[in-house]
């Protein structure tokens, strides 16, 4: 007779964006915590942030696994950064029309660095000398 | 304000919540001066009796029996009858209605001992108290609460109730102060339910709320209703010294012993058998006989509660919210300490008078008062007699409250609004403009202090005629002071102080019944004890009190109305012994 | 001992700028916070304004900022505070005079996350069967006394005074989690929106806070889980 | 703010830090898009990173980023380990203490090369800014 725990009618819960932008935020931040830290070392680690020049970056991009890493982690951070800044918009700003023209405003930001961000990566050519002066 | 609705409920504690769970398809009004979840019921710890029979054989009967016993016989039996009876049912609803009871292994309400409930008239203990964990009375509240915002029932919340208005003999209505804004509201109703509950401040040492004023008890009383058996207030035995917040009955359920400054477990010498676990009128008053005696702690009025002996383990366990209390409000730790303890201004037997319908009745011939219900702690129905026992409140309420929702149902489908009298909110702006404008410089806190003190001083646990007759000039005094009340906050919005005064009025009422009727029964009943009158005296005394207020200023008059008895060898009045 | 007692005060009807007022007051070690303020409104002052009731605790009327914590005031011993105490409304509530706030908005995200025992089925003649162990699941949130003290406590709501609270999603855990309930889903559904369980960035406060010992945040969790999941069995 | 021993600093830090990094990210795109306008633009931008200030910050952005991350680690623990929450405390001064430990290093790579320049900028803190 105790079996009748949790009965059938409970059809899931959540689904919707609120919950998926919670989820997102975790998702996407173990993401982050690798590609952000591997950056990390490569760019002030590995190498002298003096060394980063043109050159250096081109050298990178000839391999398009570099080009893909970069963008994962743009599109990553890009949204979820934007995910966080929405969530701090709701919380502090209530007047309705501010509210939905600083989100809006978000939205805006966020496709405007995200197609400037891929145009970058994808439109680069590698030129055809490097003189890479660190490596 | 003018509002009309078909119901209007005083009070949100326990019994007034029942009712407004009866009454889905009426308009109804909850009136609360604090938030519904703020009322008193929600202090209670024990646990609310039903003979379920969960855990051992028990039986509605058996329940009635050690009712009626236990309030020495000045109970109306048939209204026992039915808190017994009704009180299975009662609970099962509350139990639908979501209450988290403690579970037996098999899924049922677990049920655990308390004292006065036995089993098979009087053999031994039984289980037959129902509980969740040591907050019954909050769960009660709580699951009531929900229940009704369910049901979506207005609530006005932080409206102080100031009168109640007839019109021709029919009640019709309240008048209240909306304590935010100042203002006075009307409430326009067919019917009346005042479930507002006791008046333990009365006294300076209570485990009463400080919203226990005793309101309701007095607005019927002052529209010349009476008050039943207010010489009936029970002194619990474990309050926390001088602070009077409440060591449920279950630590001496669980074994605790209470110690004079002899070292000596005296309870073992006035009760040999029930010892510790007697009714509480009886061991209230062994502890007073034990401080006059000279051996109260330190030659102070305190004797101690001590739990040493069940060990550290039983102590967490069993009694958290008594390690919880005495550590916070008396530094003291009950695993390696003994627990100052006094007897503490607990529950009013009496009240306003109700059928068991809960209509009021005003008279010795049982005269409903139409449109008018009381139910609850403010009610006397009578259930307790002279002393009531432990879970037998939430009993009351739950029951009565529900036989006062269904009955009123029944009332609005009958009746229509009486019209209001005229001038219906005189009197009401009358009793706060007179605080307003009051320029006699009395102050408030020196008359609550005074009647505090003067009721634990002589309305106590033993009671004298020098003393009780020393205490009727007092309060004659007192309420003549009531009337140079003079308050600093003149503000409308939620002045609190306002508040206060208008209760101090409320209690003075209360009190006044009560000394009145304890100085004219010449006998000891229950809670109600008389050095100079030690015994029962069942040829005189078998009846309740009515105090009537009287036309001059301290007149108070006194009728009495018999006990009913119902035709049953094993109810006839005997002495009490345990 | 001598205590200062640093209460902040405001009276809608005389100016309408919250200002700070000094009492000095004689007291027991042992005498509760609450004793105190007594002590002023009776003897020194009578406006003060303050809501209280049981005076142990248990019915949630006295909950207010007492040395930048929210507490009850008669839970709190002054040999406790110190010999200078601050005391303030609880941040995030309207102020109605004094240390009174309106609660009304409280109650009202309260009521909408149903707290109350939803089912379907028709009721049986004796009670609903529960175990020990079922019982036990939902057992912190029936503590609750709505003081609102977690509630007042939280830096979200401080921000966004739309958020439900913690106080809300406490009492809904109570049914969400009590196996004769069927309206988990519903709930749930409820504080999957903008407003609900997601606003809790598990800042703590509100366990800090919470006069009955409740583990707010933990119960905040497990409806979070229960959201995420889909089912309330996962989350605990 | 709410006195005691909260999580209230660890959301503070993580809400500023958060939005410190953001800020920097969208900074980061615009120089990184400079690639587009050929070698010399970029070189020429990127100097800037070079110069004592922007090492500084970047410093701070290092710091930030590592915090955010171990207590980013911490957050998910709370929400997805049940027994998370319990252990809020001291996965706190855990995410503290990984920030600084791990911090140091790279303190100490990124300032290396210019501590001649650290040292000079508190002398003359704007030498460096015009040329590196
Ligand atoms: C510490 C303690 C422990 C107890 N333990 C138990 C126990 O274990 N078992 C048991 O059976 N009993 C117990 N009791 C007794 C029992 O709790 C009370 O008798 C019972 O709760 C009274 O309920 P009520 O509904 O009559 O009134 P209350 O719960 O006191 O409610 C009164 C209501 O009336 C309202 N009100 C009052 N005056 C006005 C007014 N003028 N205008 C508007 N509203 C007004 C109040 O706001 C409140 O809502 C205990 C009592 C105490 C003090
Ligand atoms: C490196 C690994 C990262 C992890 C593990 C991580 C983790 C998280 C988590 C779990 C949250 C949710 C906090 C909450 O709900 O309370 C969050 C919020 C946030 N993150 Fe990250 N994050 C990381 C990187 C980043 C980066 C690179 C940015 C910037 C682009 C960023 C910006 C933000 C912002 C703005 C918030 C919102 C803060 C708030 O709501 O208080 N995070 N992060
Ligand atoms: S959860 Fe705790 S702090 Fe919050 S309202 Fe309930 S009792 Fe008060
Ligand atoms: S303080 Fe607030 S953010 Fe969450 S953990 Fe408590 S509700
Ligand atoms: S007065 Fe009831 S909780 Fe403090």
């Amino acid at each position: 007779m105790l079996s009748r725990l949790y009965g059938g009618s409970r059809p899931s819960g959540g689904g919707s964006f609120e919950t998926f932008s919670w989820y997102y935020f975790r998702i996407s931040g173990i993401l982050l915590l690798f590609l952000v830290i591997i950056h990390l070392l490569i760019m002030h680690w590995t190498n002298d942030v003096s060394c980063t020049t043109y050159d250096f970056i081109a050298a990178r991009y000839a391999n398009p696994f570099w080009r893909l890493y970069d963008w994962l982690l743009l599109t990553i951070s890009l949204t979820h950064g934007m995910n966080g800044l929405r969530v701090v918009i709701d919380d502090y700003v209530h007047a309705a029309l501010t509210r939905s023209i600083l989100l809006w405003l978000s939205v805006f930001v966020l496709i405007a660095f995200f197609m400037l961000g891929t145009i970058t990566l994808i439109t680069f050519q590698v030129p055809a000398h490097l003189n890479l002066s660190c490596v | 304000m003018y509002q009309k609705f078909d119901v209007v409920i005083v009070g949100s504690g326990g019994a007034g919540l029942m009712a407004a769970m009866q009454l889905p398809n009426a308009s109804v009004a909850v009136l609360t001066k604090v938030y519904p979840t703020r009322s008193h019921t929600g202090a209670a710890q024990g646990g609310v009796a039903a003979a379920l029979g969960n855990q051992e054989e028990d039986h509605w009967k058996w329940h009635m029996y050690d009712t009626v016993k236990g309030g020495d016989y000045l109970v109306d039996q048939p209204a026992a009858e039915i808190l017994a009876r009704e009180a299975i049912d009662a609970v099962y609803e509350l139990e639908h209605r979501g209450l988290p009871f403690n579970r037996t292994a098999d899924g049922r309400i677990d049920q655990r001992r308390f004292g006065g409930h036995t089993r098979n008239f009087g053999e031994g203990p039984v289980r037959r108290s129902c509980y969740a964990a040591d907050r019954t009375g909050h769960m009660i509240l709580q699951t009531m609460y929900q229940s009704a915002i369910k049901n979506q029932v207005r609530f006005f919340n932080e409206f102080l109730v100031l009168d109640l208005l007839f019109n021709d003999g029919v009640a019709c209505g309240v008048v209240a102060l909306e304590i935010r804004t100042g203002e006075i509201h009307t409430f326009h109703a067919k019917t009346i339910l005042f479930a507002t509950g006791g008046y333990g401040r009365a006294w300076r040492v209570t485990s009463n709320a400080f919203a226990c004023m005793g309101d309701g008890m007095s607005i019927a009383y002052r529209r010349g209703i009476p008050l039943q058996d207010m010489e009936m207030y029970q002194f619990h035995p474990t309050g926390i010294y001088k602070v009077g917040v409440l060591l449920s009955e279950a630590a001496r359920g669980e074994g605790g012993k209470l110690l004079n400054d002899k070292g000596e477990y005296f309870m073992e010498r006035y009760m040999p058998t029930l010892k510790d676990l007697a009714p509480r009128d009886i061991v209230s008053r062994c502890i007073v006989q034990e401080v006059n005696e000279g051996r109260g702690i330190n030659g102070k009025d305190y004797v101690y509660l001590d739990v040493r002996h069940l060990g550290a383990k039983v102590i967490h366990e069993k009694l958290p919210d008594i390690t919880d209390f005495a550590r916070n409000y008396l530094g003291v730790e009950p695993i390696t300490e003994p627990v100052p303890i006094q007897p503490t201004a607990h529950y009013a037997m009496g009240g306003i008078p109700t059928d068991v319908d809960a209509r009021v009745v005003i008279d010795d011939q049982w005269t409903p008062q139409p449109g008018f219900y009381a139910a609850g702690e403010v009610a006397c129905v009578s259930v307790h007699g002279a002393n009531r026992l432990g879970t037998n409140s939430l009993v009351d309420l739950i029951v009565f409250g529900r036989r006062a929702g269904k009955h009123m149902a029944k009332f609005i489908a009958e009746n229509d609004h009486a019209p209001l009298p005229t001038g219906y909110e005189e009197h009401s702006r009358e009793l706060v403009d007179r605080l307003y404008s009051s320029t006699g410089n009395e102050s408030a806190t020196r008359i609550r202090s005074d009647l505090q003190n003067m009721m634990i001083d002589k309305v106590f646990v033993e009671r004298t005629e020098k003393g009780l007759r020393e205490s009727l000039e007092g309060i004659d005094e007192l309420q003549d002071a009531y009337s140079k009340v003079q308050l600093q906050d003149k503000g409308k919005q939620f002045n609190t102080e306002l508040v206060e005064a208008v209760e101090l009025g409320f209690l003075l009422d209360c009190a006044e019944a009560t000394i009145h009727g304890a100085l004219a029964r010449t006998e000891s009943r229950g809670a109600h004890f008389r050095l100079d009158y030690p015994n029962r005296d069942d040829a005189n005394w078998l009846k309740h009190t009515l105090a009537y207020k009287g036309t001059g200023a301290h007149d108070v008059r006194l009728e009495y109305k018999d006990v009913i008895l119902i035709d049953d060898p094993i109810f006839k009045p005997k002495e009490r012994k345990y | 001992m001598r205590v200062q007692m640093r209460i902040k005060r405001y009276n809608p009807e005389r100016g309408n700028k919250p200002y700070w007022e000094e009492f000095r007051v004689d007291v027991e070690p042992i005498d509760r916070l609450l004793d105190a303020l007594n002590q002023i409104k009776w003897q020194q002052d009578g406006t003060l304004t303050y809501r209280r009731s049981c005076a142990h605790g248990v019915c949630g009327s006295d909950a207010m900022r007492i040395n930048g914590r929210n507490r009850l005031a008669c839970k709190v011993l002054m040999r406790d505070v110190g010999e200078r105490v601050t005391i303030e409304p609880m941040l995030g509530y309207p102020v109605i005079k004094d240390l009174v706030v309106d609660m009304d908005q409280f109650f009202e995200k309260y009521k909408s996350v149903k707290p109350y025992l939803i089912n379907y089925d028709n009721e049986p003649g004796t009670e609903r069967l529960q175990s020990p162990a079922e019982r036990e699941i939902y057992d912190e949130g029936t503590k609750c006394i709505l003081c609102g003290a977690c509630t007042g406590s939280c830096p979200s709501i401080w921000g966004n005074p739309n958020w439900v609270g913690p106080a809300s999603i406490v009492n809904a855990h109570r049914f969400i989690f009590d196996s004769r309930d069927q309206g988990a889903a519903e709930r749930m559904a409820i504080l999957g929106k903008r407003d609900g369980v997601w606003r809790c960035r598990t800042i703590f406060n509100c366990t800090d806070a919470c006069p009955r010992g409740i583990p707010v945040t933990d119960l905040i969790e497990q409806v979070k889980r229960a959201i995420v999941y889909g089912d309330p069995k996962d989350a605990v | 703010m709410y006195k005691g021993p909260s999580g209230m600093w660890s959301w503070l830090f993580h809400r500023v830090s958060g939005l410190g990094i953001l800020l920097f990210l969208f900074v980061h795109i615009v120089d990184i898009a400079m690639i587009g306008f050929g070698p010399r633009v970029y070189n020429e931008s990127v100097l800037l990173f070079d110069s004592v200030i922007v090492r500084l910050l970047s410093l701070a952005l290092v710091a930030a980023v590592l915090f955010h991350s171990f207590n980013g680690i911490r957050i998910v623990l709370i929400d997805f380990w049940k027994k998370g929450v319990r252990y809020q405390q001291a996965m706190f001064i855990a995410a503290l203490v990984l920030t600084v430990v791990v911090f140091l290093p790279f303190a100490y790579v990124i300032l290396i090369p210019k501590l001649g320049g650290v040292a000079l900028w508190f002398v003359q803190p704007f030498a460096n800014l015009v040329h590196p």
